[in-house]
């Protein structure tokens, strides 16, 4: 079963023999434009229903909302003050002086020392945009949980749903300590065709009561091409390619960032000792997680599963003994 | 307030919850709609940031079915247990009252499961793997085991109720012969089959449910007695029913000892859903009803009017405690405050430990 | 633009509106260069730019003039690069009297038709007189044509002698164009940018330090602009200043320098190469003028005489060749190649002006054909008015834009305005194909034609423009066919006959081929020109487009060149045909100094090879190919025989770039500023308080926000502009009707600072009713430290940011109140573009009434604020016009009166 | 544990009939982009790897290409408004360019003037107007422009102007 926590190889412990290397993202939030392509390449590929009720969500120029069964793919966006962006220049020098074992190539580090960076322009405003997805964990708590074996471990490390098999029990929604994979209902907005002299109808909504998510471009990934949101994004904010690349590529560009006084950013999912073994797609964040909506210590709940199985396997002991108790106890 | 008199144009705002623009904001509970002209109360504002107030993770889209399942789960185990008890102490009445009770309770649950899944024909999907990470895995495959052999038990019960006059010809005595063995092994998925569904909770994102991972199987365990006891003193007269009154009285202290363990353990941010709202309120009466069907299986237990309620109040307990609890845990997945807070306590207690490698925020 | 040090993106929203050639910023970024965007909102683009200087819609000219200034004080400018290759030295006549002489104006205005007789700024002769056109003296020109002269000059500039200049190559003579240029811009200092346009002084100086220090020979600077410059009053004035810096910093056709024009639609260079425009005929050649075209002579006389430099000299080839591609063997030498088959123009017949001759009942008949002017085009209720009056409307679109149903779900409809049973309007709607079921063309923003292939045919009755038009043609014709009038003459002649397939499409590569042109006589008779020097001005070729000349050389269709761009240099020669003849960067003979050598070797582009006498480099050179750095043409040469080796700015009449227009701008030589047409504050620098020779529309639907000073300037105190969102397209007729896009933004929204929301009590998220002195419109409300109020002339301006792809119409999947309807028309002399950049309104909570309600609250705002046909309207503001300040106050005191 | 299907996974790109090099249609930048068709229908539009200009990337309104072409929404058929009619009827195609063709001529004739008031050539019609152009192929521009000034009509206009 592998293990259940920690650093490891998912696709090798998913049994694949012939060795794929492990393709995930990077996403470098600090030069993203929030256009929002990438949300709209994603849905014409898959083919992803319009959601969403047409109406302003009161969260600056995102009116998407959160991912979910039909947006795989969302653009956050996060007005803030200079006093907020002085905070998160400090929580990321705090990241640094917490002496993390690995903080980028060691050149790097030494020019990130503080002292000698002084920030550019420090804006009296900023504007934070982020694109984001699936995490694809290495230890995905929507894998593990899911019973009927819809979701499955790619040869390149990428969870996946296979909407044949998926009978919508809904574990894996509750499963995913990011929030990321939902039941697809079919309350979508009333598609506005159903008006008297409208040609043609909107196409019926597929995978109705089925669990979705990104697949990380799964069919793309078989012809060896780029998912659709990486070859779209203007300014390669989503960058595509082998999990380990992706990583070392992320940390060049914190530590660069770091060493031009932006102390602010960090990376998200880089670190696999963390609570899901690292992730599949690697993010380069601003500020705090929660600023995005992105949990501070995620924990895959599988990690503690054998934990869980004691405690039940005792509690049903107790209750058999209860109930021996119960019968021995009194013989009237 | 906007002043304007056209606003009686105004279509009907749909209830939207009440949000401030900006990302500091407090976590507002979800009723807070309106047609946004009403100012909201103005809260101190604790130190927690969220992205517009928005979720982190998502409940699991799962409705009553589910919490009269675990429900009906619990009360099947038990009263196999009884049944079991009932055929080893020759309590007939008490055997074959326990093991109608617990398949009704076991149909009606299959049925409840079934009918909450997105894709309910697939339902033999469930039957693909066998996989122990996954707690329904576990579970489909401990129901199938228990119903089997509660079936051959119930197949007995029913060939003796119609007095052998079922065409069942040479496969009676196969079945006489099967039957003991069949009560024994139902009765050894039984604990499991109460505890699983803890796990099933347990084993997920939602913020109370798995900060509850340590004790809540025992919270579900003994709901699981007491309701079944409960079940027992209704339908079994009062001279056979020693045992199922003894058996509810352990339940309910287990319950409420359960409880409190549980709730103590809990970070306290993330135990708050258990006491607020619509959950809350079960949750107190259900410990209400507990108590009083406790005491009065204690006090009036020989009396069969006074067992058959105290019963009824056990059942309504312990089906208030499985809806409260999954309600809970709904409520807690739906305010990003019930997640952010308790995993950012965890994390600095982890930083303070003098942890630091394991964080997935990092500068490098 | 991939290659610069430094890029000033003012008046454009790149990242928003460019989203993919941005990438080339931020490779520049990732490179070390410095991006600055200056725009009064804090967009997309500022997020990921260095810095964001807020300032006020409308005051470009302050802070581009003052940079000017900043650069002459200290001396920053590449003065090898201006003496050689500007007309900087170059003396002006006597005559010419500069707006800081006359408080705003220039010499030779004509105040009744507010236009400028330009012959006192021509540059001054050997024997003290003006160099000007050869015969016919402009005076003759000018006052018999009432409207903007502006459409009479092609782009090519006016034609002039270039041999009698003079020049002072010491610059100092008060007379040449750098002393001008230095006296015209003293005013123009950093407070007067703090206090004009609200930007702080640290703002300034950081924004004049990167530039200069990011000019020179070893490092470029770049401008990048769009609509946010040109939809102003002042537009094509914003391009020069800017265009002015550039040459003073040397930056011009140099890798990584010059202006990057960001054009919005797909070929909308392409439709102003081959125009669907009323002043212009393919390539830039003006369309004739009654009484200044009348012949042929007089036509080819006034657009490029044979003495001037450069390529314009072959004028006369290149309309030939038109006229013989259009009306082949009916073209013959002795009926002027049919030149009389030309209609001629009366004076300006722009959109604007189309318009009011609709509401006046004489246009009968209106084809739109891709365009939505319902909700894109301004002061829309003027628009959906005027197409009420049409007897017939054909739109061909995708969807059911609002321009085509606007006769049962417009506003109007709604307040009671027009009622369905009484529009006698007859509407055709005719599907049109996308851009995968039809082959053609689309000329990008940098000059570059690329093929599409067709992908499937069109569906259902769906046919493409080119079908369409060529149907309507041969229909139109076989009508025609017996007619012996004269008028059907140049329909009859017409070349018409395109081979086509069989769903009826023409073959678009037969008429790219005539847009080539082609040899008609002689050996190679048939063969496609490979040049625009090719053509001959005896009928012997024929060219439909001399600017697009080459793209079809050899009859290879070299726009569907598709050599993959990782196979090719940076310069990507083979991908698609850029024209004019696939050079990529224009006038880069600059990018090498007199000697021809590069000016570093970090900024190499384009430099003379000294053993193969010939111009090398990574770009085609846009110089004659074999002409030594060194030459010097002898005087009375004509054309391009005429540049001398160091003439990089080959299309203009003397080889220079222009700092100063002696010709070419109808409203000035050099840029000043003036206020928008609606402004809350007075002009600081002069008394003239709005552009001189602007075009009016004082008409009872188009009445002006009274501005600073004027009673009523009050009623709509606060300054509002328009953009674009990148979810959108412009009118929306290709977004809203898409449901992935319209959920990304799906309601209209306007954008405000927390200050004006707490002043005018808006609720965040809640909903406002936009008014101005035209219409009023509903909002919801974006309340965002994005936009900054800002400080100018000593009061606090706010400024309301209103996207404008919404438009009230049934059909599409989103649609919402559309802000072109609050826009005034107030029209840019030289090249008719409106003013939509900047406009006064009022914003209060809460939505707006509906019905007749709707009409009474824009009365009532008009009645407090006493607007009149007259506001606004006047032309000259001289101490007798609206009180300004005297000119001789200093600028930095603040006025005494409250303005 | 993974089905049949699942095995079988294949991009549509692959699986087209064929790809034809387009250009989107949306603003100037002018990137490339991809066609694919299977069965006579596009089944996918994304970003051409090949273009210098925009190296296989799109923004948002090119990304939803696919869906411009085959939106549910788009209006395939001719409809037609007779005057104060209060709804669309439905009319042929041919019959509709007759129509037009009809009342570009009467259009024609009935704003025409010759010469103005003092007496110089103008050979021109007032009656009609055209807008439209900036999102037309140069091609299609080139007959708009040629068979427009033959007619006489001078009042042509496009985006390049508003």
């Amino acid at each position: 079963m592998g293990q259940l926590a920690g650093p490891t190889d998912p696709a090798a412990d998913a049994h694949w023999e012939h060795q794929h290397p492990r393709k995930g993202f990077f996403t470098d939030t600090s030069i993203c434009i929030g256009c929002k392509a990438c949300e709209v390449a994603c849905k014409e590929w898959n083919q992803n229903p319009q959601d969403g009720d047409l109406q302003l969500l009161e969260s600056s120029y995102d009116n998407t909302g959160a991912l979910g069964a039909s947006t795989w793919r969302h653009v956050a966006f996060v007005e803030q003050d200079g006093e907020r962006i002085e905070e998160a220049r400090e929580s990321g020098r705090a990241l640094v002086s917490l002496g993390m074992p690995r903080v980028g190539p060691p050149e790097a580090r030494a020019a990130a020392e503080p002292g000698d960076s002084t920030p550019p322009d420090t804006p009296e405003f900023r504007w934070l945009m982020s694109s984001d997805v699936c995490k694809h964990c290495t230890h995905a708590g929507c894998l593990d949980v899911c019973p009927t074996g819809a979701l499955f471990r790619t040869e390149h490390g990428t969870v996946v749903v296979q909407d044949d098999i998926c009978n919508g029990c809904g574990t894996c929604v509750a499963g995913c300590p990011f929030g990321v994979i939902e039941r697809r209902t079919d309350g979508t907005a009333a598609p506005r065709t159903e008006r008297e002299g409208r040609p043609g109808s909107e196409p019926a909504v597929p995978n109705v009561g089925v669990a979705q998510k990104c697949t990380l471009c799964y069919d793309r990934m078989v012809d060896d091409q780029t998912p659709a949101c990486a070859q779209t994004c203007p300014t390669t904010s989503i960058k595509y390619g082998d999990h380990d690349d992706m990583v070392d590529q992320a940390r060049q560009r914190v530590a660069e960032m770091h060493a031009q006084g932006r102390t602010e950013a960090r990376l998200y999912g880089a670190n696999e000792l963390d609570g899901v073994g690292g992730t599949g797609s690697v993010f380069l964040l601003l500020d705090e997680p929660e600023v995005y909506g992105l949990p501070p210590d995620p924990r895959v709940p599988t990690a503690d599963l054998p934990r869980m199985y004691r405690r039940a396997g005792l509690a049903a002991a107790g209750m058999l003994a209860a109930a021996a108790v119960a019968f021995v106890g009194g013989r009237s | 307030m906007s002043l304007s008199e056209f606003d009686s144009y105004r279509p009907p705002e749909p209830p939207r919850r009440r949000r401030r623009d900006g990302a500091r904001r407090r976590g507002t509970g979800p009723g807070g709609g309106g047609d946004g002209a009403r100012e909201m109360p103005m809260v101190p504002e604790p130190e927690f940031t969220s992205y517009y107030g928005r979720p982190v993770v998502k409940p699991a889209p799962w409705g009553h079915e589910v919490a009269a399942y675990l429900f009906l789960g619990g009360v099947a185990g038990g009263s196999a247990l009884l049944a079991l008890g009932g055929q080893l102490t020759g309590r007939d009445a008490l055997r074959r009252n326990a093991r109608l009770g617990s398949v009704t309770a076991l149909a009606l649950g299959g049925a409840a499961l079934v009918k909450d899944l997105g894709r309910p024909e697939r339902f033999l999907h469930m039957l693909r793997t066998f996989k122990p990470t996954s707690p329904m895995s576990m579970g489909t495959w401990i129901l199938s085991a228990f119903g089997a052999g509660m079936g051959i038990t119930v197949a007995a019960e029913a060939d003796r109720m119609t007095g052998s006059r079922l065409p069942l010809g040479p496969l009676r005595p196969v079945l006489r012969a099967v039957e003991g063995p069949a009560g024994v092994e139902a009765a050894v998925f039984a604990g499991p089959l109460a505890a699983y569904t803890a796990v099933l909770l347990a084993d997920t994102a939602t913020p109370t449910w798995n900060e509850a991972r340590e004790d809540l199987a025992f919270v579900f365990v003994s709901s699981a007695s007491l309701a079944s006891a409960g079940l027992a003193m209704i339908t079994t007269p009062v001279d056979e029913t020693g045992p199922a009154r003894r058996l509810a009285v352990l339940g309910v202290v287990g319950d409420l000892v359960a409880t409190r363990v549980m709730e103590h353990r809990m970070d306290p941010v993330a135990a708050e859903p258990l006491h607020e709202g619509k959950p809350g309120a079960m949750l107190a009466w259900s410990e209400r009803l507990a108590v009083a069907g406790g005491l009065g299986t204690l006090l009036g237990g020989r009396h069969r009017a006074v067992a058959a309620v105290s019963g009824a109040a056990l059942l309504a307990a312990s089906a208030l405690t499985r809806f409260g609890v999954l309600e809970a845990g709904l409520r807690s997945a739906e305010d990003p405050r019930y997640t952010i807070e308790p995993q950012k306590n965890r994390l600095a207690a982890r930083r303070a430990a003098g942890i630091t490698d394991d964080s997935i925020t990092t500068a490098g | 633009m991939a290659n610069a040090d430094c890029i000033v993106i003012q008046g454009s929203n790149m990242a928003e509106c460019h989203p993919v050639g941005y990438q080339w910023v931020t490779e520049a970024k990732a490179r070390g260069a410095k991006v600055i965007h200056v725009d009064p909102r804090f967009t997309r683009t500022s997020a990921v730019a260095d810095k964001h200087v807020p300032i006020r819609a409308g005051s470009d000219i302050v802070l581009l003039g003052a940079l000017i200034n900043h650069v002459l004080a200290h001396n920053l400018w590449f003065e090898e690069y201006v003496v050689a290759y500007t007309n900087a030295a170059t003396l002006v006549n006597d005559d010419y009297r500069d707006a800081e002489d006359l408080d705003g104006l220039f010499s030779g205005f004509d105040p009744e038709s507010g236009q400028y007789d330009m012959s006192t700024w021509a540059y001054a002769e050997g024997d003290g007189g003006r160099v000007s056109g050869p015969e016919g003296d402009p005076e003759h020109g000018a006052e018999s044509v009432p409207e903007a002269a502006g459409q009479q000059l092609g782009s090519g500039g006016p034609p002039m002698e270039h041999a009698r200049m003079q020049r002072d190559e010491t610059l100092q003579d008060p007379r040449t164009v750098f002393q001008i240029l230095k006296r015209h811009y003293a005013r123009y200092t950093p407070e007067m940018v703090q206090e004009v346009c609200g930007i702080a002084p640290e703002d300034f100086a950081y924004l004049a330090r990167s530039i200069t220090e990011n000019s020179g020979r070893e490092r470029t600077t770049c401008f990048a602009y769009a609509v946010g410059w040109t939809q102003h009053s002042l537009g094509a004035q914003f391009i020069r200043t800017a265009s002015i810096l550039q040459l003073l910093l040397g930056n011009m056709g140099r890798p990584g320098g010059g202006i990057m024009a960001l054009r919005g639609h797909a070929s909308i260079q392409g439709s102003t190469d081959i125009p669907t425009l009323f002043n212009l005929l393919p390539g830039y050649l003006p369309m004739p003028v009654a009484g200044t075209h009348d012949t042929f002579e007089d036509y080819l006389d006034a657009i490029a005489s044979k003495k001037q430099k450069g390529y314009w000299a072959e004028a006369d080839a290149y309309t030939v060749s038109l006229l013989k591609a259009w009306w082949g063997d009916a073209a013959t030498a002795d009926n002027d190649w049919a030149y009389d088959y030309l209609p001629r123009l009366t004076g300006a017949h722009g959109t604007f002006q189309t318009l009011t001759s609709m509401l006046d009942d004489e246009v009968e008949g209106y084809f739109l054909l891709g365009q939505n002017p319902a909700v894109g085009s301004s002061n829309g209720r003027m628009q959906r008015m005027a197409m009420s009056h049409l007897k017939w409307l054909v739109v061909r679109d995708l969807n059911l834009i609002e321009s085509a149903t606007w006769w049962k779900d417009s506003p109007e409809i709604a307040s009671g305005e027009l009622r369905t049973e009484d529009i006698e309007t007859e509407v055709f709607f005719l599907p049109a194909a996308t851009h995968v079921e039809k082959a053609g063309t689309f000329t990008q923003t940098q000059r570059l034609l690329q093929w599409r292939h067709q992908a499937v045919a069109p569906p259902g009755e769906c046919q493409s423009e080119l079908q369409f038009f060529h149907e309507l043609g041969k229909r139109i014709r076989q009508r025609l066919a017996g007619s012996t009038d004269e008028r059907d003459r140049p329909l009859l002649d017409l070349t018409w006959d395109y081979p086509t397939d069989a769903h009826g499409e023409p073959d678009a590569e037969v008429v790219l081929a005539e847009i080539n042109g082609r040899h008609l006589q002689g050996p190679d008779a048939g063969r496609p020109l490979s040049s625009f020097t090719e053509m001959r001005a005896d009928g012997s070729t024929s060219g439909g487009c001399w600017i697009y000349t080459g793209v079809y050389a050899d009859g290879v269709n070299r726009a569907a060149a598709r050599k993959p761009g990782q196979e090719q240099g940076p310069a990507a020669l083979e991908w698609g045909w850029a024209w004019p003849a696939n050079r990529r960067i224009l006038y880069n003979r600059a990018s090498a100094d007199p000697q021809g050598r590069p000016w570093s070797e970090r900024k190499k582009h384009v430099w003379w090879d000294e053993e193969q006498r010939t111009w090398v480099g990574d770009d085609v050179p846009d110089f004659p190919l074999h002409l030594a750095p060194g030459t010097r043409p002898d005087p009375d040469a004509g054309g391009a025989a005429a540049l001398a080796g160091d003439d990089p700015f080959i299309m203009q009449a003397d080889g220079k770039g222009w700092l100063y227009a002696p010709k070419g701008m109808v409203d000035g030589p050099l840029p000043s500023h003036y206020e928008p047409q609606e402004s809350p504050v007075a002009n600081a620098l002069y008394t003239q308080q709005r552009n001189p020779s602007r075009v009016l529309m004082a008409r009872q639907d188009n009445l002006t926000a009274p501005s600073a000073g004027d009673p009523g300037a009050g009623v709509y105190p606060y300054v509002f502009t328009t953009y674009r969102l990148t979810e959108h397209h412009t009118a929306g007729g290709m977004s809203r009707w898409l449901p992935y896009l319209a959920e990304l933004q799906p309601e209209m929204f306007c954008e405000v600072s927390p200050e004006l929301a707490e002043e005018c009590g808006l609720e965040p998220y809640g909903w406002a009713t936009v008014v101005s002195p035209r219409a009023a419109i509903e909002v919801r409300v974006l309340v965002t430290d994005r936009m900054t109020p800002l400080v100018v002339r000593g009061r606090t301006v706010h400024q309301i940011g209103l996207p404008y792809h919404w438009g009230v119409g049934d059909d599409a999947v989103v649609s919402g109140d559309a802000a072109n309807d609050l826009l005034g028309l107030t029209l840019e002399p030289n090249v008719q573009i409106q003013d939509s950049k900047v406009g006064s309104c009022h914003i209060r909570p809460g939505r707006r009434p509906r019905g007749p309600a709707l009409l009474d609250l824009v009365a009532e705002y008009q009645a407090r604020a006493g607007v009149t046909v007259e506001t606004g309207n006047t032309r000259l503001d001289g101490p007798g016009g609206a009180p300004g300040p005297d000119p001789d106050t200093d600028p930095t005191t603040h006025p005494t009166r409250e303005n | 544990m993974t089905s049949e299907r699942t095995r079988g996974t294949t991009a549509r790109t692959t699986t087209a009939d064929r790809v034809v090099q387009s250009v989107c249609p949306y603003c100037a930048v002018g990137c490339g982009q991809r066609v694919y068709v299977k069965d006579e229908k596009v089944v996918q539009i994304e970003g051409d790897p090949d273009s210098p200009i925009s190296r296989g990337r799109l923004c948002p309104k090119g990304s939803a290409s696919e869906q411009l072409v085959n939106a549910p929404g788009r209006q395939t058929e001719v409809l037609y408004r007779a005057p104060r009619a209060t709804e669309w009827q439905r009319l042929d195609l041919d019959t509709a360019v007759d129509m037009v063709t009809d009342r570009f001529l009467e259009s024609r004739r009935n704003g025409w003037q010759d010469t103005d008031d003092q007496g110089r050539l103008l050979r021109r019609t007032m009656g009609i107007a055209s807008l439209g152009g900036a999102t037309l192929d140069n091609e299609e521009n080139y007959l708009i422009k040629k068979l427009f000034t033959a007619a006489g009509a001078i009042q042509i206009e496009n985006q390049a102007r508003i």
